[in-house]
């Protein structure tokens, strides 16, 4: 008995990769046309610098995948990516120094992000126009703090995160972990429930609002802690380089299978999601394409690996 | 049986008037006086007519965004439709025509269709729409490098500048033509059983579809008819501003969201009415000038409007949680 | 040698000009004179390739290809930043393995490039206001229209106006905005101004096409025409001398990008280039309006008319101290 | 048989704005009884559970817990007094898996985590206990509607209950699983838990349940024990007169001649099916749960992709593609889960009844109000919807939303009914209406296509009824061989080759 029972765990880890096998098999093609094409991408500095460029999208789309899990969405991710970033460069270098100043970008992200979760739920405003009124807020702020780019990071706090060891990659693993513990946890857990079936699971006794809200702040968590990586890797802060994350984040959730409706998809397809859209851009530069055809070869790839599993899906016979 | 009058409830006047249109028209109406008594040189005629033209753009953008999102989808790639025609217009020189009436209606039929190849992805590749439009923008972003700058020789267009420009009998011409389109939109979402099947869509696709309603056929059009009204309203942007750029469009998206959003459609689907999208075109663009006529930082003035949408929102975008 | 040069890398040589956004017709015109530069080279035998990356104005997204640049092992990146402060760390990377690195445009806060070339931001701000305070007779209400929050090119050339504006206590600033360098915004802004300032006397525009914006703002409300600002857009200067107006206007040359692959080549061969080369910024006036417009055919409608160049020229800017 | 009261609400009264839907109710729950809770459609038994689980707070009144007095019992309070409650809707999470569905709201936990092994123990238990053999690491979105409906019965008996409340637990389960459930239920209430059963199936209250309760319109109309009492009589203190019988009167009416006629069917789960359908008869579909009686129906409608060797409808030969070509052929669908796949909620009645006609009306066509009134009006009247049509869907309880779902259909007279459940939680005497409309649309030359998870139903109205099992059409027994017990052991009969366990 024990045996099988302890197995639950594993098994239901397994189901949940139904339907990604084939974004896993494109990722895996992506990469070993990237090592065709860069060998040298097998080396310590090749994965370092290459993770370090993916790092930050990996986070945001995981920051907006815990939301459409929860059946929200977020258009702020890319303001409070910025914000995260020009805190870091303005308090790093200050007297709190870099733990100090590290935990208060992520206090203010996860502030944010509980904030526009309190609005969502508690007062019963549709996500996409709070978030929408947020960014404008949080963006607002990020110009406040640092009008230019500017500001600093201690050198020794880059070259630890984003310098030639492949940290960035360690940290990845180190917040999927996480992730995992959290869904191991019953409020982790109730967030699918919370996303899918809020009535039911409200019913149920599973603590919806509570894990709607929890969303909203490990989502601004993340989306800080994105930008304190940025803000590392490039020295300094910006108040509007987030900006692309926005919509990068949502394509990645889409293209990992996560759904807009709540409770579907899973964080490691949001993961292989953004994954595909990093090495994107690398792999179109090494295949020497004009802007005109990486602009295009991108809108077409996105909408071709949506739409194949949907395909795929109405052939398959319901079982 | 029993008489209809039991069986429907009137619709009373307080309703309409508690009705979330009204409560955008009021909250533009306290917006202009409460701007009028601040800020010298606001309430004038020329000034809200002026708004009113800003309004009609956006507006045009906005009976494509309402009937996209009533019928459950969103488009965000209006920005770039608008761009394109705004762009393209001048670039149709082999369509000689000294009215400029064969180039703009070329382009029109180019934006519908780049719409009805939004609606082709989402009805049947089943590409979420959000993505599918976001891909189209993209797309299109492509489209821009190899046209813009194509040394557009602008060729006046006389009918877009005259729809653009003149103020026959004291109104512009473009409200003019706003007006003429709320009205064919209104009476397409109301009632016309095409306008039943978007409230249908948007409510419960899969009902709608064991219904026997067509999803496909209705999402294309949706999507063509969001299209049509993105390139409207470009070619009326070239109209105003004598000539296209690049990005000419890009402010265009957010601001069709926010003022379906403000006239108490759902985002969610389902719910709505163009009646509201109309005022909520006109508080934003209202919102947007006073903001402007303040003499605030960058951020600050990112930080105001943003509050303001909020609570706008408070007030017109309640939404009851459902699924 | 200059900058990051280690005199390692033997001609032909690949030139990877790393674009933060290729879509404006401001950029597809330098994209021009890049590749004609770049033809120009090819038949000396000093290049080979032109490698183009375009980061959708993403600062990240620009990061990542300038990292792919450095992992081809290009000879040469010519950079337009996509933000002041993002691919210092970067580029520090690609100075490090002997890249020749020409910024020109946006420039980013690193002296780890070979050389950075561009107009100077602030005289642009000063003389611009130097020149409308002179229109104006030293006093009057103005407004300040500037480029998008948040960037430094827009943020300094608002900071070099400001001790000039500082120092006329007649010249009263009604308000600014900061919008994208384009038309319809700057319209938009300033005709609501226009409708909340009744005296306005001189309008600061700080780059792009705002002064077009403005210029229709003002017809279109039947106003009169003010002494006004602005940059070398071909739809500005039309204005400019179909409406006889009272203006200035300087730019930013389209040519930096054909100067930045030059300068490219020249350092790589060993020459010494200035760790800045300070463009002198082109004044349109009055008086040569019409010279500019002569040329007006051969640029985009939406386009900006750069003044000519030559390598005679770029020879002379690599020369100054 | 203890008879202590575990439960008691005292004059409880409820009104959704202004419309009084519970009126001075008082109810006893006691341990060791089940207990049923009858009544019309929209009576108000699904609101006065919400009110005793603590999903809804009543207006007034008090509800004793143990002999402990609340105002109103919060759900936290009904967890901890071991009140558990099987809802009318389902409260799944369709991407978890069927363990963690069973223990969403009460996960055993160590150290803060779940703990998995403990749940996997529980749920496999619970799970037997009401015959549901499935892999617990399932999706429960994979499941079809009546298992998923045995997974919310699981739920409820994971949390251990005292108190256990069960809102038409059977309405999509057949025989043989509603047998099984009724088995637990006396095993738990020889253990002493208190049972409130909710179900519109009369003869499994008889077979169940010791005391009853009715209410109608809101009002407790009988409160007593059921000793004595027969099926008649329970009509009888339902619906306050003298009832008919349930089931129609009719002489069989069948053309040889058939209007559908399929061979090597494909379609989700189904396998190689060949039938006819004929018109004036009510074809019945039955089975266990989930064999796929719904994907026939579905593939018969085009409404998933299905194949097959042979095919002709209504003279049109091939498979209809999509499901307008299909309405074009005849053919209506009316489906199980209504609020899923049957109505827009939000939308009013009249709107609701509409929308086929939507479909059908050329796109921009100006639609009038006054008819499209007066319609709306004959099609409530004709299945005896009450009152405003233009409130909201939502609002109407479950039984006159399915009467909504099926009416829509009725203004195109489709020659071919596809119904799919249509009875599932409806009262008896709206299930006596549809009957006699199945019969009389059968009598005027229209085939009917009923699939039933109520067996009664299909033994008394259908012609012939097609079993099926594991996808395939394993009996196709005719109106002489028709019993619940043959209908039953086609069911389970594992004659077939290579079916599933
Ligand atoms: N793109 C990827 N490439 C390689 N491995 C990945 C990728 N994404 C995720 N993984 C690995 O797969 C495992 C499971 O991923 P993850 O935990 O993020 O998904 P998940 O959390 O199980 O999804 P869910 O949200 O349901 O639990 C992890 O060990 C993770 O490192
Ligand atoms: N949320 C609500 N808003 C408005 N009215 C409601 C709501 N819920 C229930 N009602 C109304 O309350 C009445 C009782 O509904 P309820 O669901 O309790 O009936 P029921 O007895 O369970 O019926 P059924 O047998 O059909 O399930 C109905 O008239 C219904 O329309
Ligand atoms: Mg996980
Ligand atoms: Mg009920």
């Amino acid at each position: 008995m024990t045996t099988s029972t302890s197995l639950l765990y594993w098994r239901i880890q397994n189901v949940r990769n139904r339907g990604l096998w084939w974004l896993f098999a494109v990722v895996a093609a992506f990469i070993a046309l990237y090592v065709y094409l860069f060998p040298g991408l097998l080396s310590t500095g090749g994965i370092s610098k290459f993770s370090q460029n993916w790092f930050p999208l990996a986070l945001v789309s995981m920051a907006q995948a815990v939301l459409m899990l929860a059946g929200g969405i977020s258009l702020s991710i890319g303001a409070t990516v910025s914000l995260g970033g020009v805190i870091a460069a303005t308090l790093l270098a200050g007297p709190l120094g870099v733990a100090g100043g590290s935990a208060v970008v992520l206090l203010v992200g996860a502030a944010t992000g509980l904030a526009s979760g309190w609005i969502v739920v508690r007062l019963g405003l549709p996500a996409i126009v709070v978030t929408l009124a947020a960014s404008f807020i949080i963006a607002g702020w990020a110009l406040l703090i640092m009008p230019r780019p500017g500001g600093a990071v201690p050198a020794w706090f880059s070259d630890l995160l984003a310098g030639n060891t492949p940290v960035a990659l360690g940290l990845l693993v180190l917040v999927v972990l996480l992730w995992k513990l959290y869904l191991a946890t019953p409020l982790g857990l109730s967030l699918y429930a919370a996303g899918e079936n809020p009535v039911g699971a409200y019913r149920s006794g599973a603590p919806v609002d509570l894990s709607r809200i929890a969303a909203y702040g490990l989502s601004g968590l993340l989306c800080a802690a994105a930008g304190l990586f940025v803000a590392a890797q490039t020295g300094a802060g910006d108040p509007v380089i987030g900006n692309a994350f926005t919509l990068n984040s949502i394509a990645a959730a889409v293209l990992g299978g996560v759904g807009f409706l709540g409770g579907r998809g899973t964080m490691r397809g949001a993961l292989a999601g953004s994954l595909l859209l990093s090495i994107m851009i690398s792999v179109m530069f090494f295949l020497g394409l004009p802007p005109v055809a990486q602009y295009v070869a991108q809108g077409l790839i996105i909408v071709v690996a949506v739409a194949l599993p949907e395909i795929a899906a109405m052939r398959r016979p319901r079982t | 049986m029993t008489s209809p009058t039991e069986r429907f409830a009137a619709a009373r006047w307080q309703a309409v008037l508690r009705s979330r249109p009204m409560l955008t028209v009021a909250m533009v109406a306290l917006a202009w006086i409460g701007a009028s008594f601040f800020q010298p040189g606001f309430g004038g005629w020329r000034h809200l007519r002026y708004l009113l033209e800003l309004a009609a753009i956006v507006g045009l953008v906005s009976i494509g965004q309402t009937l996209v999102v009533v019928a459950g989808g969103i488009d965000l790639s209006v920005g770039a439709i608008v761009t394109v025609s705004a762009i393209g217009v001048p670039l149709v020189t082999w369509l000689a025509d000294p009215t400029g009436t064969a180039p703009a209606l070329f382009i029109l039929l180019c934006a519908t269709l780049i719409g009805a190849l939004n609606g082709l992805g989402i009805a049947l590749l089943r590409v979420h729409p959000m993505i599918m439009t976001l891909a189209m923008a993209t797309f299109l972003q492509g489209v821009l490098i190899l046209i813009a700058g194509g040394s557009a020789i602008s060729a006046q267009n006389a009918v877009l500048s005259w729809l653009g420009n003149a103020r026959p009998g004291g109104i512009s011409a473009s409200v003019l033509l706003w007006l003429l389109a709320s009205a064919i939109a209104l009476w397409l979402l109301h009632k016309t059983p095409f306008g039943a099947r978007l409230f249908a869509l948007g409510t419960n696709p899969l009902a709608t579809s064991l219904s026997g309603i067509g999803v496909r056929s209705t999402t294309i059009a949706v999507y063509a008819i969001s299209g049509f009204t993105a390139g409207l309203a470009g070619a009326l942007v070239l109209g105003v501003n004598g000539q296209g750029y690049v990005g000419i469009g890009d402010s265009y998206l957010l601001a069709s969201i926010a003022s379906v959003v403000l006239g108490g459609t759902s985002i969610l689907g389902g719910r709505g009415t163009y009646a509201g999208t109309i005022p909520g075109a006109i508080l934003l663009v209202t919102i947007t000038a006073l903001i402007t006529m303040l003499n605030a930082s960058a951020g600050w003035r990112n930080i105001l409007f943003g509050t303001l949408i909020m609570a706008l929102l408070l007030l017109s975008g309640r939404e009851r949680q459902r699924r | 040698a200059a900058n990051c040069i280690k005199g390692d890398r033997k001609p032909p040589y690949t030139i990877g000009w790393a674009n933060i956004y290729s879509v404006p017709t401001w950029m597809k015109e330098t994209q021009g004179t890049i590749e004609k530069e770049v033809d120009a080279l090819k038949a000396k035998g000093l290049v080979s390739k032109l490698v183009v990356t375009d980061a959708q104005g993403d600062a990240n997204t620009q990061i990542q290809q300038i990292q792919s640049m450095i992992d081809a092992n290009v000879d040469a990146i010519i950079l337009i930043a996509g933000s002041s402060s993002a691919p210092a760390r970067v580029l520090a990377a690609a100075c490090a393995k002997g890249i020749a690195i020409m910024n020109f445009d946006s420039l980013v806060d690193t002296d780890q490039v070979t050389a950075k070339i561009n107009t100077d931001s602030a005289q642009w701000g000063a003389q611009a206001a130097t020149w409308l305070i002179d229109a104006m007779g030293g006093k009057g209400n103005i407004i300040v229209l500037n480029g998008p929050a948040g960037v430094s090119v827009s943020d300094d050339r608002r900071k070099g106006a400001t001790p000039v504006l500082a120092a006329h206590p007649d010249i009263k600033i009604l308000t600014e905005t900061n919008t994208a360098y384009n038309v319809a915004p700057a319209q938009e802004a300033v005709t609501n101004l226009l409708f909340a300032n009744q005296q306005i006397d001189g309008i600061l525009s700080l780059g792009g096409a705002l002064s077009a914006g403005a210029i229709n703002a003002l017809d279109k409300e039947g106003r009169p025409m003010v002494p006004i600002t602005g940059e070398n857009a071909r739809q500005f200067l039309e204005m400019w001398k179909s409406k006889n107006l009272k203006a200035w206007a300087t730019m930013q040359p389209n040519w930096l990008g054909a100067f930045a692959t030059y300068a490219a080549v020249q350092a790589l061969q060993g020459k010494d280039v200035p760790a800045f080369v300070k463009i002198p910024l082109p004044v349109i006036s009055n008086a040569n309006v019409g010279e500019y417009l002569a040329k007006a055919g051969d640029f985009p409608a939406d386009g900006y008319i750069y003044s000519p160049y030559s390598d005679g020229l770029f020879d002379q800017l690599l020369a100054q101290k | 048989m203890t008879q202590d009261a575990i439960v008691a609400a005292r004059s409880i009264s409820r009104s959704f704005f202004s419309n009084r839907v519970l009126n001075d109710v008082s109810i006893t729950l006691r341990a060791g009884t089940i207990h049923a809770l009858l009544g019309e459609n929209g009576a108000g038994k699904s609101t006065l559970i919400g009110i005793l689980s603590g999903a809804l707070a009543p207006d007034a009144g008090d509800i004793d817990i143990d002999g402990v007095r609340h105002a109103a019992v919060r759900p936290a309070i009904a967890r901890a007094a071991g009140i558990a409650v099987v809802q009318q809707e389902l409260s799944l999470t369709s991407q978890l898996s069927i363990a963690e569905n069973v223990g969403m709201g009460a996960l055993p936990r160590r150290l803060g985590l779940i703990d998995y092994s403990a749940l996997m123990r529980r749920a496999h238990e619970v799970c037997a206990l009401v015959g549901l053999e499935q892999d617990l690491a399932r999706p429960v979105g994979d499941l079809p509607l009546g298992q998923q409906q045995l997974v919310e019965i699981a739920k409820a008996l994971f949390r251990k209950p005292r108190v256990l409340i069960l809102d038409e637990p059977t309405s999509s389960l057949s025989a043989h699983e509603a047998a099984n459930l009724m088995a637990v239920l006396r095993r738990l209430r020889d253990a002493g838990t208190a049972v409130l059963y909710i179900s519109h199936r009369l003869n499994e209250v008889l077979a169940l349940c010791e005391w009853v309760t009715v209410l109608k319109d809101g009002v407790v109309t009988a409160d007593r024990s059921l000793g004595g009492v027969d099926a008649q009589g329970l009509v009888r203190l339902m619906v306050g007169r003298e009832p008919g019988d349930l089931f129609p009167r009719w002489t069989p009416s069948a053309e040889p001649a058939p209007i559908i006629a399929v061979e090597g069917l494909s379609a989700g789960m189904v396998r190689d099916v060949a039938m006819t359908i004929r018109r004036g008869e009510v074809l019945g579909v039955g089975g266990l749960v989930g064999q796929g009686q719904e994907d026939l129906l579905l593939g018969l409608y085009g409404a998933i992709p299905a194949v097959a060797g042979r095919a002709e409808f209504n003279g049109v030969v091939g498979l209809p593609r999509s499901v307008p070509q299909a309405n074009a052929r005849g053919l209506a669908y009316v489906p199980a889960d209504r609020k899923r796949e049957g109505l827009h909620l939000i939308h009013s009645i009249a709107w609701n009844l509409m929308i086929p006609s939507f479909g059908r009306a050329p796109s921009l066509a100006m639609r009038r109000t006054a008819s499209e009134r007066e319609r709306a009006i004959a099609l409530a009247d004709r299945l005896g919807i009450k009152g405003d049509l233009t409130r909201e869907v939502q609002a109407l309880s479950g039984g006159n939303q399915q009467k909504v779902a099926l009416a829509k259909w009725l203004p195109s007279d489709p020659p071919v009914l596809l119904l799919n459940d249509p009875t599932r939680g409806v009262d008896v005497d709206t299930k006596r209406e549809i009957y006699a409309l199945l019969r009389r649309f059968a009598a005027e030359g229209r085939a009917v296509v009923l699939l039933s998870s109520d067996t009664p139903e299909l033994v008394n109205l259908c012609d012939r009824v097609a079993v099926m099992r594991a996808g395939r059409l394993v009996r196709v027994l005719e109106r002489t061989e028709l019993s619940e017990e043959a209908i039953v052991s086609a069911a389970m009969e594992s004659a077939v080759p290579g079916a599933a366990a």
